[in-house]
C-alpha cells in the first residue's frame, strides 16, 4: 500500500545524514562531555559544534542557547524560569489563545500559583492583534509569551511588531518558535526575542532535543537541580548525540529552507485548491498566503467528524490529523479553531495536512484522488447531512 | 488503538442507511459534542424485524453504532432493552478508556428509539 | 594507541542491538505515538513495549513507569513532585550526604523553599545508618531519598531495611536507583520502595531517556505542563526512539546482569589489588566485597592529585574519573569522599575505574602496567612526596 | 579542554625538581585546595641565573609552573616580578575558564620567591 506521511507538523522523520551521524556518537564517540579525559572531550567539541548550528539558524550567540529535551521543557523553562526570577519586579503575563498547551497550561498553572494572566484573543484567521497586545501590557507585566506559528492552523503572528512594543515597554518576550524554525526566517535580533523555544524533532531531527534561546543577560530559575551542565541552567547528563543531530539538523535546514519552501507551497497549494474545487462545504482555516505556514493545510469538511475521517485515510495510507475533540479524547474540539470563533460542528470536521521534505506531487494527487470518495462515504452515514439537504 | 473488530464495523458498517415510515427513530449526542447517532426501528409484532443508522462522529461512534444494529436484528423488543452500552463495547472487543463514556452511545440511541416506538403505540391507542 | 574506557560510571556506550533498533524509529517508523493513524500506532506499541521491559527489570507494573529524559528529571521529578504534592501533610525531608546533585541539590532546594531537611551522614565506608534513619524520622516526614548505589564508591545501602521502615512509618521512599540498575538485582516490591529513578545511558542505552517508578496511588504534581503525555505525568513529545532503546537495554541487562557482574567482580579485583600491589600510598575508597558494585574500583593514591593523573592516563588512551576539585572546577573534592570523613588532600587523589561490558583482562593489565610509571612521575614533582619522605 | 601548550607542559614538563640551598623559595596554595606550587631561585648578582618547581596540583598548576620557570629563566628580578598570573595563563594560549582562578597562581609563587630571597639578602645585611 501506498504509504504519504502529511503529518509533519506532528513530527517529522530524522534525516539520513542526521541519524547517521547520531550513530557514530551512540557507539563510538560515546563519552560524557563532562569528562575530561579524550573520551569526553571529542564529544564536547561536537556539542559545541552543535550549539553554534543551532545559534547560527536564529541569528544567536552560542552561548545564549540552552539545549533542553524537547520543546515543552524548553517552553516550561522560559515561563516558569522567568516568572520565578522576576516575580519580584511584577505577576502580570501575557499570552495568546492559541499558544500550544505547553505555553498555555504552564501559564495557567502561574495564573493558579500568584500570577494573573491576560489571554490575548485572535481575529478569524488565528492571528493576535498588536493594538491588543498593546492594551494589555500593564506596569506589572514582566513576560509576553506568543507564539511563532500556530500548529494548527499555520497563522504567522507579528512577532517583529510585538518584539518592538515588548522592548519598548522593557517587558521580556518569549517566542515559541517550534513550529516556524526551518520554514521561515528565524531571526531573534531582528525580531526583539528574549527568550525562544526550538525543538528538534519538527525539523528532520532526533525527537527528545529542543533548546531555548536566552538573551544574554536574563535570568532564569533552572527547572532541575543537578550537575550543573549547561552552564547551570539545565542539569542532567547532556544527550549527546541528540543534541549533535538536532545541531545538523539546523544546518541542513539553514541550506535548504529558501528552496523547500517554495516547493512546498506549490504542493500545499495544490492540495488546498484541489480539495476545494472536488469536494463542497469546506472551510479554510487560517491565513492564506504569506501569513499561513508553506506547509499546512487545515480545513473544516462540514458534515463529517474528523477522526472518521483520519481512520479512512489512515487505512489508505495517509497520515494526517485533525481538530476533532475525539482525537485526544476530550469533549472539546481544538482550542485554536474554537479561538477562531469557528462553532464546534465544524471545528470537529477540521482536517490538518502538514507537508513535509519528502512528499510529492504524486502524493497529493493521491489524497486527492481519496479524500473525495471518503468524505462521501461519510456524509452518506451522516445524519447531518442529511437535515442540511433536506433544509435545502 | 481500536480493535480489528471495531475497525472492521467502521469501514464496512453494518445497516447504513435510514427506514422510511419507521416505527421508532432514536437519536443521542449532538454535534456539538462531534456524536450523533440516529437508529431507525421496523417493528413487527415485538420483534424488531429491520433497524438502520446514521451516525455522524468518531470511529467508535460509528462501529458501536453497527454493532448495535446488528445485535438487535430479529430480537424483541424486551431482549433489545437489555443490551448496554457496555456490552455494545464488549462484542467489539472493547474500547479504548478515553472512548467508553464520549462515544460509546449506541445502545442509548436504540433505546431512544423503541421509547419512540412505544410512545407512538400507545398515541395510536 | 589503545583505548581503554572504564567511565562506565559515568556513561556508556550504546548496545549495537540497542542502536540499530534505535535507528527503524528514528527514520523509518518515525510517527508521534500520540499520533492516532497508524504511523503513529506502530510507534505507540513499541513504546508500550518498552515500558513492560523496563518494568520487568525493576519489578513493577509497566503503568507504573514514567518516561523521562533522564535520572536528573527523574529525581527532581519524585522529590518536587511528591514536595508539591504532600505538603499539607508534612514538610520534612530526609536524604543522605552521598547522594547524587540530582538528588542532593534538589532537596537542598526545597529546603531553601519552606522545607525541613534530615541529611544523614554515612560511615568510613560511604554507607548509611538504619538506626540514624529510624531516629530521623518524624511525624511530620513525608519523604525519604536514598540511593540503591553510589555512583563514586560503589557502597550499595541497605535498602530493603530502609524500605521496611519508610513502610512502618507510612512515609514514601524514593530510590535512585540510576547506578544499580542492571547492575545488581534491584525490585521495588521486595525493597518496599515507592519512587524508582532509573536512567538508560547508565546501562547501554541511549542518553536523554530516564523512567521513573511510581508506585500506583502515588500523586505527584509534574514538572512539566503541556500535551499531557505519560498519562499527564510528563507533558512532552515523547522521545519514543530512545524509549525504545532504553526498554530493550533493559531487556539485555536483564539476561545478562548475573553472568556479567561475575565477569565484572573478577576484573575489578584484580585492578584493585593490582594497584595495592604495585603502588605504595594507596588507599581503597568504599566498602569491599558484596556490598560494593561489581564495577566499581576506587581508590585514593596519595601526595598526587586526581586530574593530573587522568591526564596522564589519558595520554595513554585509558579514560578514568576522579572526585578531586579540579576535574569539576570547584574549589571541593567529591562530597562524597569528604562526607564518608577522607581528609581534603587524600580526597584530591582519588581516581574511580569504573568497569563495563567490553572491558577485559588485558585491559586491566594495561592499567596496571602504565599507572604505576604515572604515579611515580607525578610524585617525582609532588611537593608533597618530598615532604612525607623527608619526615621519614 | 587544555591547549596542547598546556598538555606539552604537563606531559613535558621544565624544570621540574629543586634547587639545593636555593637562593629563594616561595611557596603558594596548600594540599587542602588541590594545589602547592614551590618554586626554587638561583640568583645572581640581580639575574635569575636557574629555577626550579615542585607542583602539587591539575593539568593546569603543572603547566603554569613549568612554564612560569621557562619565561623567567634569565630574567633580571625587577623583569620577574611584572609576570603576571594572566601573562603565564596567555603564554600557553590560554586556560579554561574555570582554572584561571583556582590553580593559575604559578607567578605569585614565583613572586613569592623573590621576596623569600629578598628577605634573605636583607637578613644577611
Ligand atoms: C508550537 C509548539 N510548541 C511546542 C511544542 C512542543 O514541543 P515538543 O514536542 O518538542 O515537546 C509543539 C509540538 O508538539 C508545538 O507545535
Ligand atoms: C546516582 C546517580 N543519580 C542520578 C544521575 C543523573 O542521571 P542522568 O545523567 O541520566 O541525568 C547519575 C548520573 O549522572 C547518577 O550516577
Amino acid at each position: 500500500m501506498r504509504r504519504v506521511y502529511l503529518d509533519h507538523s506532528a513530527t517529522t522523520p530524522v534525516d539520513p545524514e542526521v541519524a547517521s551521524l547520531m550513530m557514530t556518537y551512540y557507539t563510538e564517540k560515546y563519552g560524557n562531555p563532562s569528562s575530561i579525559h579524550s573520551f569526553g572531550q571529542e564529544v564536547r567539541n561536537a556539542v559545541e559544534q552543535a550549539r553554534h548550528q543551532v545559534a547560527a539558524l536564529i541569528g544567536a550567540k552560542p552561548d545564549e542557547i540552552t539545549f533542553t529535551s524537547g520543546g515543552t521543557e524548553a517552553d516550561n523553562m522560559a515561563i516558569l524560569g522567568v516568572a520565578d526570577a522576576y516575580r519580584k519586579k511584577g505577576r502580570h503575563i501575557i499570552t495568546s489563545a492559541v499558544e500550544h498547551h505547553a505555553v498555555l497550561d504552564t501559564c495557567e498553572y502561574l495564573a493558579k500559583n500568584g500570577f494573573e494572566l491576560t489571554i490575548l484573543p485572535v481575529n478569524e484567521e488565528g492571528i493576535v492583534s498588536v493594538e491588543d497586545l498593546a492594551q494589555a501590557i500593564r506596569p506589572d507585566t514582566i513576560l509576553i509569551s506568543i507564539m511563532h506559528a500556530n500548529n494548527e492552523v499555520g497563522a504567522i503572528q507579528p512577532i517583529a511588531d510585538i518584539g518592538k512594543l515588548a522592548q519598548e515597554h522593557k517587558v521580556l518576550f518569549h517566542v515559541d518558535a517550534v513550529q516556524s524554525l526551518g520554514k521561515i526566517p528565524v531571526n531573534v535580533k531582528e525580531m526583539n526575542v528574549d527568550l525562544m523555544t526550538v525543538s528538534s524533532h519538527k525539523i528532520y531531527g532526533p525527537k527528545g532535543v529542543g533548546a531555548l534561546y536566552i538573551r544574554k543577560g536574563i535570568r532564569l530559575v533552572p527547572l532541575f537541580h543537578g550537575g550543573g551542565q549547561e552552564k547551570k541552567r539545565r542539569s542532567g547528563t547532556e544527550n549527546a548525540p541528540g543534541i549533535i543531530g538536532f545541531g545538523k539538523a539546523c544546518e541542513l535546514a539553514g541550506r535548504r529552507m529558501a528552496a523547500e519552501a517554495a516547493e512546498l507551497k506549490i504542493l500545499r497549494d495544490k492540495l488546498l485548491q484541489g480539495i476545494l474545487d472536488k469536494i463542497d462545504y469546506v472551510k479554510v482555516n487560517g491565513p492564506l498566503g504569506d501569513s499561513r505556514l508553506p506547509n499546512n493545510v487545515n480545513v473544516s469538511i462540514r458534515f463529517v467528524e474528523g477522526e472518521s475521517l483520519l481512520l479512512s485515510l489512515d487505512m489508505l495510507g495517509i497520515a494526517a490529523s485533525s481538530g476533532s475533540a475525539c482525537t485526544s479524547g476530550s469533549l472539546d474540539p481544538s482550542h485554536v479553531l474554537l479561538a477562531m470563533r469557528m462553532p464546534h460542528e465544524i471545528a470537529h470536521g477540521s482536517l490538518r495536512f502538514s507537508l513535509g521534505r519528502q512528499n510529492t506531487e504524486e502524493d497529493i494527487d493521491y489524497v486527492l484522488e481519496q479524500l473525495p470518495k471518503i468524505v462521501e462515504r461519510l456524509r452518506m452515514m451522516s445524519p447531518l447531512y442529511d437535515q442540511m439537504k433536506q433544509a435545502q | 488503538m481500536y480493535s480489528a473488530k471495531v475497525m472492521d464495523h467502521f469501514m464496512n458498517p453494518r445497516n447504513v442507511g435510514e427506514i422510511p415510515d419507521a416505527d421508532g427513530i432514536g437519536e443521542v449526542g449532538n454535534a456539538k459534542c462531534g456524536d450523533i447517532m440516529r437508529i431507525y426501528l421496523d417493528i413487527e409484532g415485538n420483534t424488531i424485524k429491520d433497524v438502520k443508522f446514521k451516525t455522524f462522529g468518531c470511529g467508535a461512534a460509528v462501529a458501536t453504532s453497527s454493532m448495535v444494529t446488528e445485535m438487535v436484528k430479529g430480537k424483541t423488543i424486551d431482549e433489545a432493552l437489555t443490551i448496554t452500552n457496555a456490552a455494545v463495547a464488549e462484542a467489539l472487543d472493547g474500547l479504548p478508556a478515553n472512548k467508553m463514556h464520549c462515544s460509546n452511545l449506541a445502545a442509548d440511541a436504540l433505546h431512544e428509539a423503541i421509547k419512540n416506538y412505544k410512545e407512538k403505540e400507545k398515541a395510536k391507542g
